[in-house]
């Protein structure tokens, strides 16, 4: 240890290193992220006020397509626009039932007995299936004549039915058929869920008295609550984004009965007869709105939470 | 020359059902033989996605050759510039026999592809039922309604169809129409002239109205498309089906001869001059393609009278050749098919349903066709919503 | 209010026993702990006393009640957790009073018993808090808040102050002790820590591997060990044992020289005996020898002395005052012979 | 434990649960056994009518043969193992770095940065449907693997580094610290200290976005057509207009199609489990 | 090798001042540890010294260096965390070896280096495992081999014994006092543990609220507490504190009678002031009166007494030997002047 040495003359990355690392972390992703996604949400809007058909040139008309789809001024409301708006509402509320569903699953296979690994990850096994292969399997499935649902409501007596091409029974069919995947994730969830109720507090609220009804009531539950939120949210986001399904299980149909914003869109924008892509896109814009609901609540909680962290 | 040509030759064809399947595949050999150096490649897409397809398939990097419809249907493409202008190719004698089908091809006056098949519409039915309950082909609506009655109290359906993909009932709109109105009021119809609400399309739909009530579909039609509803014809639950000509080819396919199969033109219903559905298949070059020359001759090729009465054939397409020097195959039905649009369509051809109405109009009348079907009590409605509708777009 | 009494009680894990037949009065109203090394089964008989865990063999009374087969819920046990096991989406007055309601009490009766558990345990201002709003030491109290208010016979506790802080630790100790008093029902107390055990128990249980080495309050098991496992297990620092055997009815320790007449017998001549002495009860002379101090460790009022001895053991002694040794002298030790015990080195019991 | 572990029931109702437990599952999985039923049946059956009698005859081999070697099937399934390896690598590359980024480092913007991956991550990717088609156009990459796999890996990219960067903020801080008392460079620590703590996390990652992107249909939809580029979920639809009504020969190839996240599901169970209980979102 | 010193050193967080202006010198070779309640920037002075936290202000220099705006890993400091924060995925030679191998050392110097670490730490058996396959202790002692390995002029403990449980705590406790004689280094150690700030330290820094209140050895600030918060905060159990006045130069205590005569002169009448005796200072006398035992502690050796004086003040005494004080009985107490301190009342500060 001579006389005092002077700090050693460092390079300016070095200097800055902790400041710059995390940007040059980022930059692919933000960059792939930015073009791909933020910024088409924004296109995506500009489209919305013009009219287009995706080939030649834009034409700005302001909120016309807005005020056609909600029926501002002297128009009707869309009819296909409101069928498919009833219709996303019907999805959400009927998809949530897929979280409770997934609870009874979980509490019924959440035992110790032998196999009950390959019975918990069979159940599981619809998630993992491409929506199309789900919404074919149960098209068959729901066959008028030829459908297993229609053998086994013989065996009962009743029937036949025509779930996909009756327009008062068809939504309810393909939400049926989405909540079969959907349950078996909820039902995931819920098993990890349960892994991580605390022992010691179903051994004090067994010695409280709580059993089975009340112990899940007052207990547990209380404790899924984070699976639960999760399920909610991933829930909701399914029902909103639904597409496959319907586009492979009715197209649609029957007469446009089936119809949600997100096959309207693409129907509008893309299909057939389409290419109105300023009207599609006023409608991903609802939609969007829609969902920023669900995304601002999401966000809140968990900004909430990173402010108890750390 | 010709056989000069070389590099690539990309196809896209929706032809995907079976026969036309084999047909497009013999198409490309037949070319490949002819000009071995040109590398083809032919993708074979399904018919129904091919018909959402086909925008982005002009749009970037588009192939050589596609498949499309003429009419109406073609014109958003040429409007884009999507489609290649072959005028020269008319006006250069290289297509000789298609000029009395030109008109089909044309907008402002321009050429902008070629057809390669057309094919009746009209009655299928099964023969050897019609013999078992001692009906005769109709003549007029009375007939036919009567014939109906008669199958139905034999515990069938009359009429097969399938309304999934919903253009099957444009076909029933098309003949109810033209029969209750004649071809001229559908046309006008048709390029949103007359309101849906005019008291004459009432009429139409309340001769529709009569089947329908009658118990004379198959059930649940809407779950069908119109191969899966043809099952019905083959094991008989219904006896006749209205339906383009190729669906000869399907039926054959599906087990029935042709001692079980018979066509009749649609009935008369009132005394107005008759049209008849006749559509025309076309092929078109993007006006994106690479390889144009080559797709030039490959157009040529194809409509080739030769050619055209090869693949048209019976035992082919089982469709009706565009060229006017081609001939049409010793075959029951191309030969009923050739005749009565020859002789008794004086009113007119028409392209059918969503080639003469435009995209969006035919979207939301065929939806609302359907649902008459299904529902036919919303009629009032469903004419609302389409005049709505035609209101919008044509005004 | 009731005592516990055990009888050649038995639990197995499958093919593993870990508790070996226990018989055990615990008197109505005592304070009763057990301790032991780790995994000794301390907890495992608690539980099994909670009725959480079955008891395999023998039968099991609480007061008059053979309570061997019942449900928890029934024992009229409340126990307070380790961990606290407070539910946490309730405040702490549901905390408190969800056992009740659970049994479907009337509210206001619920409310009563809930001000009264508050009350005794200063409680009030977190009433509606949220446990994770609440300290340790808060948390604590409304665990054991929630056991009072259910006013069971028996109180159990799995060291319920071991996720505490040293502070913490000893302000608790106290209101458990101050508790036992004003509510005078049974507890039972398990710990790892020699200050809980000494200072809240009317009477310890030492456990060690299933079963029980000794029963007896906490001075006597610490003047009066019967084996040497509790002779060095109750104090801190342990005791000093010292290798030796026993020669003319006198004990020659290894690595000390002389030998040590002791206030009890040997019994004959060259048995090998471990002679144990604490800390406190050895004293340094300055001017012997035979003791290197090898570290000190001066905690304020009281030092301990680590010291070497020439012949390789280690022995820790206790040095209070104002004079404290110095690390490296040499020193030499005095065992006062009425302080030492003796034990024999095979079977580990107290010689007396 | 709850429910009560049925080990500690009476013997009456372990032997209920033990029957009902099969039950449960065959009433679960009914569609698709059927489906497996429909796939090694003859077409004949189906003509004959017997739809769920027992097969006549197992055609199990032919119908498969048929499948694999008279249908465009292999091809979209080579695409579709084309388009979702370079996913699953790409959005697990470029997440891990961002999540490293967001989970480590303090900065002003992070939360921001943060909730806009999620916020894109939740929205319904419809509205990117027009602008996304454009872009791939124009960049000439219509109806490519390549135009899918950029589209894929820049929108899981948010759901990854949401997953990632929850994952890393787990990481007990202290060994970063400890590797900068070291020494150690920025991303030394990250590709010596971080990269290999997460591998549970990458696995379980590589997982869910296997299963992710094989079973996408909408992308494939809109930025593909024909077998060229296009994945076997919109293969499958192909497939089945090519053999519309051979319900024999459409479970098959439904079977087939959905075979490779099964596989995966199975073969890596405990990583999948661990993925969704992470990430826990979709 | 390098002592520390701080001059008027600050932190802030934001507007939050957290380290209010330091100076503090500590030796080449010293054993420092800092002490104070829970939040007092304990860990932020040392992560400070680290460079783990910026300085806001004040300047910070190890050995000659001015470090005040150096990279941690210019410093010459190596820090033992709290959790160790070995990395799990490698074995304990990697992870000893990993700051070099990263700053580009030959293998050979590593691997002697690290050979060297292992040899003072005796941890050659587990050098292959990973720390998952080591214990609490082994892991602690791998997280200080690693600080070894670099060969740092400065070792920096965060709380290092804080997670081990009881006895391995004294037994590591042990081993860094060995290793601090063996290798000499400064050490800078962070605790609130008294036993080891006692006997770990050559000076003892008391912070509070981000302020030094005392520094000196371990047994000067418990003999001589420069203020009534070192006083209160060194020693376990904590001093006894009575509130009182002076009066004609002596000391009136409320709640006790009598007046104490003080070794000090309390400076002027009517002075408020508080009077602290340790525990093991006061003697009990059974014959006397004015206080009941509430509770007695028994520990073996040693017995805590709480007593309440009849006007309500409370205190502890230390009893040892063999007779011991009973609840409930009456007795009074005996102050030895001279070994009571005076304090301030308002500022707190020492009289002497
Ligand atoms: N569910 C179980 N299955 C098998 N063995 C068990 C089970 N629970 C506990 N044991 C065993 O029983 C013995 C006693 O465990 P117990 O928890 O009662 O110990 P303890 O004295 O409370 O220990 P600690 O002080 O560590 O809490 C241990 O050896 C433990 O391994
Ligand atoms: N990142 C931060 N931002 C704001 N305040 C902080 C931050 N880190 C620490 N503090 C505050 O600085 C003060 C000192 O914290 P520090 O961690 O140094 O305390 P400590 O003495 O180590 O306490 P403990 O004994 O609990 O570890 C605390 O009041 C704390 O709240
Ligand atoms: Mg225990
Ligand atoms: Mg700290």
């Amino acid at each position: 240890m001579a006389a005092t040495t002077p700090p050693p003359a460092r390079s300016w990355y070095k200097r800055n290193e902790i400041a710059l690392t995390p940007w040059l972390f980022l930059l692919p992703a933000m960059l792939f992220f930015a073009v791909y996604v933020i910024i088409p949400i924004g296109q995506s809007v500009a489209i919305s006020f013009y009219q287009w058909d995706g080939l030649g040139e834009k034409t700005f008309v302001g909120t016309a397509n807005y005020e056609r789809l909600l029926g501002i001024g002297d128009q009707k409301m869309d009819r296909k626009f409101e069928i498919s708006f009833w219709n996303n509402l019907k999805w959400l509320v009927l998809y949530l039932l897929a979280v409770p569903a997934g609870l009874f699953i979980a509490l019924f296979l959440n035992q110790t007995v032998r196999g009950i690994r390959i019975y918990k990850s069979l159940f599981f096994f619809p998630f993992v299936i491409s929506q199309v292969v789900v919404g074919l399997v149960f098209s068959w499935f729901y066959l008028p004549r030829e459908g297993l649902l229609n053998a086994m409501l013989a065996i009962f007596g009743a029937g036949p039915v025509n779930i996909l091409s009756d327009p008062s029974t068809a939504t309810y069919g393909i939400i049926a058929a989405g909540l079969w995947p959907q349950t078996a994730y909820c039902m995931i969830l819920y098993l990890t869920g349960l892994n991580a109720v605390d022992p010691e507090q179903i051994e004090a609220a067994r010695l409280d008295g709580a059993k089975g009804r009340k112990m899940l009531w007052y207990i547990i539950l209380p404790q899924l609550k984070p699976a639960t939120f999760i399920a909610f949210v991933v829930t909701i986001i399914g029902a909103l984004r639904s597409f496959d399904l319907i586009s492979v299980m009715t197209n649609g149909g029957p007469f446009g009965s089936t119809r949600v914003l997100s096959f309207y869109m693409f129907e509008e924008a893309l299909s057939e007869f389409g290419f109105r892509m300023g009207y599609g896109s006023a409608i991903a814009v609802i939609l969007f709105l829609i969902m920023l609901g669900f995304i601002a609540y999401f966000l809140y909680a968990m900004w909430r939470e990173e402010r108890e962290a750390r | 020359d010709e056989s000069q040509l070389s590099g690539e030759l990309k196809i896209t064809s929706d032809m995907s059902n079976p026969a036309p399947r084999a047909v497009m595949e013999s198409l490309a050999a037949g070319f490949g033989e002819l000009h071995p150096d040109v590398d083809i490649e032919l993708t074979i897409v399904d018919r129904e996605a091919w018909k959402t397809q086909i925008r982005n398939a002009l749009g970037a990097n588009p192939p050589d050759v596609v498949n499309w419809y003429a009419a109406n249907r073609m014109g958003p493409y040429v409007s884009a510039g999507l489609f290649e202008d072959i005028s020269d190719m008319y006006a250069n004698g290289d297509l000789p026999g298609l000029e009395s089908v030109k008109g089909a091809l044309t907008i402002d006056g321009k050429q902008y592809g070629v057809p390669y098949t057309y094919y009746q519409w009209g009655m299928y039915y099964r023969e050897d039922i019609f013999k078992e309950l001692g009906l005769t082909e109709p003549e007029t609506f009375e007939q036919e309604l009567a014939n109906c009655e008669k199958i139905v109290a034999s515990g069938r359906a009359c009429y097969a169809i399938g309304t999934k993909f919903l253009w099957t009932a444009g076909g029933w709109f098309d003949y109810l129409n033209m029969r209750t109105n004649g071809f001229d009021f559908h046309m006008e119809l048709a390029r949103g002239e007359v309101p849906w609400t005019d008291p004459r399309v009432r009429e139409t739909f309340a001769n529709w109205r009569k089947i329908i009530d009658m118990g004379g579909y198959v059930a649940d039609h809407q779950s069908y498309s119109w191969q899966e509803a043809l099952n019905f014809m083959i094991e008989g639950d219904a006896v006749a089906y209205l339906m383009g000509n190729f669906a000869v080819a399907a039926m054959r396919e599906g087990g029935l001869d042709d001692s079980q199969i018979d066509f009749y033109q649609f009935p008369k219903i009132a005394d107005v001059p008759q049209g008849e559905d006749a559509p025309t298949d076309t092929f078109h070059i993007p006006s994106g393609a690479k390889n144009k020359e080559n797709a030039r001759a490959f157009l040529q090729y194809v409509t080739s009278a030769d050619v055209q009465t090869k693949i048209n054939a019976g035992d082919a397409l089982g469709q009706l050749p565009i060229n006017s020097e081609s001939s049409v195959d010793k075959d029951e039905f191309l030969e009923q098919g050739f005749e009565m649009l020859n002789t008794s369509a004086k009113g007119g051809v028409a392209q059918f349903f969503d080639r003469d109405f435009s995209a969006e109009m035919a979207s939301v009348g065929m939806e609302g066709l359907q649902e008459f079907m299904v529902v036919p009590d919303n009629l009032d409605d469903i004419l609302e919503r389409l005049e709505e509708t035609r209101q919008r777009i044509y005004e | 209010m009731a005592g516990v009494v055990m009888k050649d009680v038995v639990k197995r894990y499958g093919g593993v026993q870990v508790i070996h037949g226990i018989d055990l009065e615990i008197e109505n109203g005592e304070f009763c702990v057990f301790v032991g090394p780790s995994g000794c089964g301390k907890s495992t008989l608690l539980r099994m006393i909670a009725g959480l865990e079955e008891t395999t063999e023998g039968s099991m009374s609480i007061g008059d009640r053979d309570v061997t087969r019942m449900d928890p819920a029934e024992r009229g046990v409340a126990m307070v957790f380790q961990t606290y096991a407070l539910y946490p989406h309730m405040t702490v007055r549901d905390n408190m009073g969800f056992g009740l309601k659970m049994n479907g009490h009337p509210k206001a009766e619920i409310a009563q018993k809930v001000a009264e558990a508050t009350r005794i345990l200063k409680l009030e201002e977190y009433l509606d808090r949220k446990p994770a709003a609440l300290s340790g030491g808060q948390r604590q109290r409304v665990s054991i808040g929630r056991a009072i208010v259910r006013g069971p016979e028996v109180f159990l506790f799995d060291e319920p102050l071991s996720n505490l802080d040293a502070e913490l630790r000893v302000e608790m100790r106290v209101e458990i002790a101050r508790l036992h008093k004003e509510i005078g029902a049974t507890m039972v107390y398990v710990t790892h820590d020699q200050v809980e055990a000494m200072t809240l128990a009317d009477k310890i249980v030492v456990l060690r591997k299933g079963r029980i080495e000794q029963v007896g309050a906490p001075l006597d098991l610490y003047r009066d060990p019967d084996n040497r496992f509790v002779a060095g297990f109750i104090g801190s620092p342990a005791m000093n044992f010292l290798d030796g055997t026993t020669s003319g009815g006198k004990v020659v320790l290894d690595g000390l020289d002389g030998s040590y007449a002791l206030s009890v017998t040997p019994p004959e001549d060259g048995r090998d005996i471990t002679l144990g002495i604490r800390p406190e009860h050895i004293e340094i002379d300055p001017q012997g020898k035979g003791f290197t101090v090898e570290m000190t460790e001066a905690l304020g009022g009281v030092s301990y002395v680590h010291l070497l001895s020439d012949t390789g053991a280690k022995i820790i002694v206790e040095e209070r005052g104002d004079d404290r040794s110095r690390e490296g002298a040499q020193v030499g030790v005095k065992i006062p012979p009425e302080r030492a015990m003796l034990f024999d080195a095979n079977t580990e019991q107290r010689l007396r | 434990m709850f429910p009560t572990p049925i080990a500690k029931q009476s013997r009456s109702r372990q032997l209920t649960y033990q029957t009902l437990l099969p039950v449960a599952l065959i009433l679960w999985l009914l569609p698709l056994i059927a489906v497996a039923l429909f796939s090694i049946k003859p077409g004949s059956d189906f003509a004959a009518g017997n739809y769920w009698g027992w097969p006549s005859s197992f055609e199990g081999l032919t119908n498969y043969g048929k499948v694999f070697f008279e249908s465009n099937m292999p091809r979209y399934l080579m695409n579709s193992v084309f388009i979702t390896l370079p996913t699953v690598l790409g959005a697990i590359a470029l997440s891990s770095m961002a999540g490293f980024a967001l989970g480590i480092y303090k900065f002003k913007g992070n939360l921001l940065i943060f909730f806009m991956f999620i916020a894109g991550n939740f929205v319904p990717f419809q509205i990117l449907m027009v602008p996304v088609r454009d872009l791939t156009i124009s960049l000439g990459m219509y109806d490519s693997i390549q135009g899918l796999v950029l589209f894929h890996v820049a929108f899981q990219t948010g759901f990854c580094t949401l997953f990632m960067r929850n994952f890393i903020r787990a990481l007990p801080f202290p060994l970063i610290e400890a590797a900068r008392v070291e020494g150690v460079a920025e991303w030394r620590i990250f590709f010596f200290v971080v990269l290999p703590l997460m591998k549970p996390a990458l696995a379980a990652l590589a997982v869910l976005v296997f299963t992710f992107i094989w079973n996408d249909y909408f992308w494939a939809v809109v930025l593909t057509q024909g077998p060229s580029a296009q994945p076997v979920t919109a293969g499958i639809t192909e497939f089945n207009s090519q053999f519309r009504a051979a319900y024999h020969l459409m479970s098959a190839g439904s079977i087939v199609a959905a075979f490779p996240p099964v596989a995966m599901f199975f073969l890596m169970q405990k990583h999948f489990i661990a993925g969704l209980t992470l990430g826990a979102v979709k």
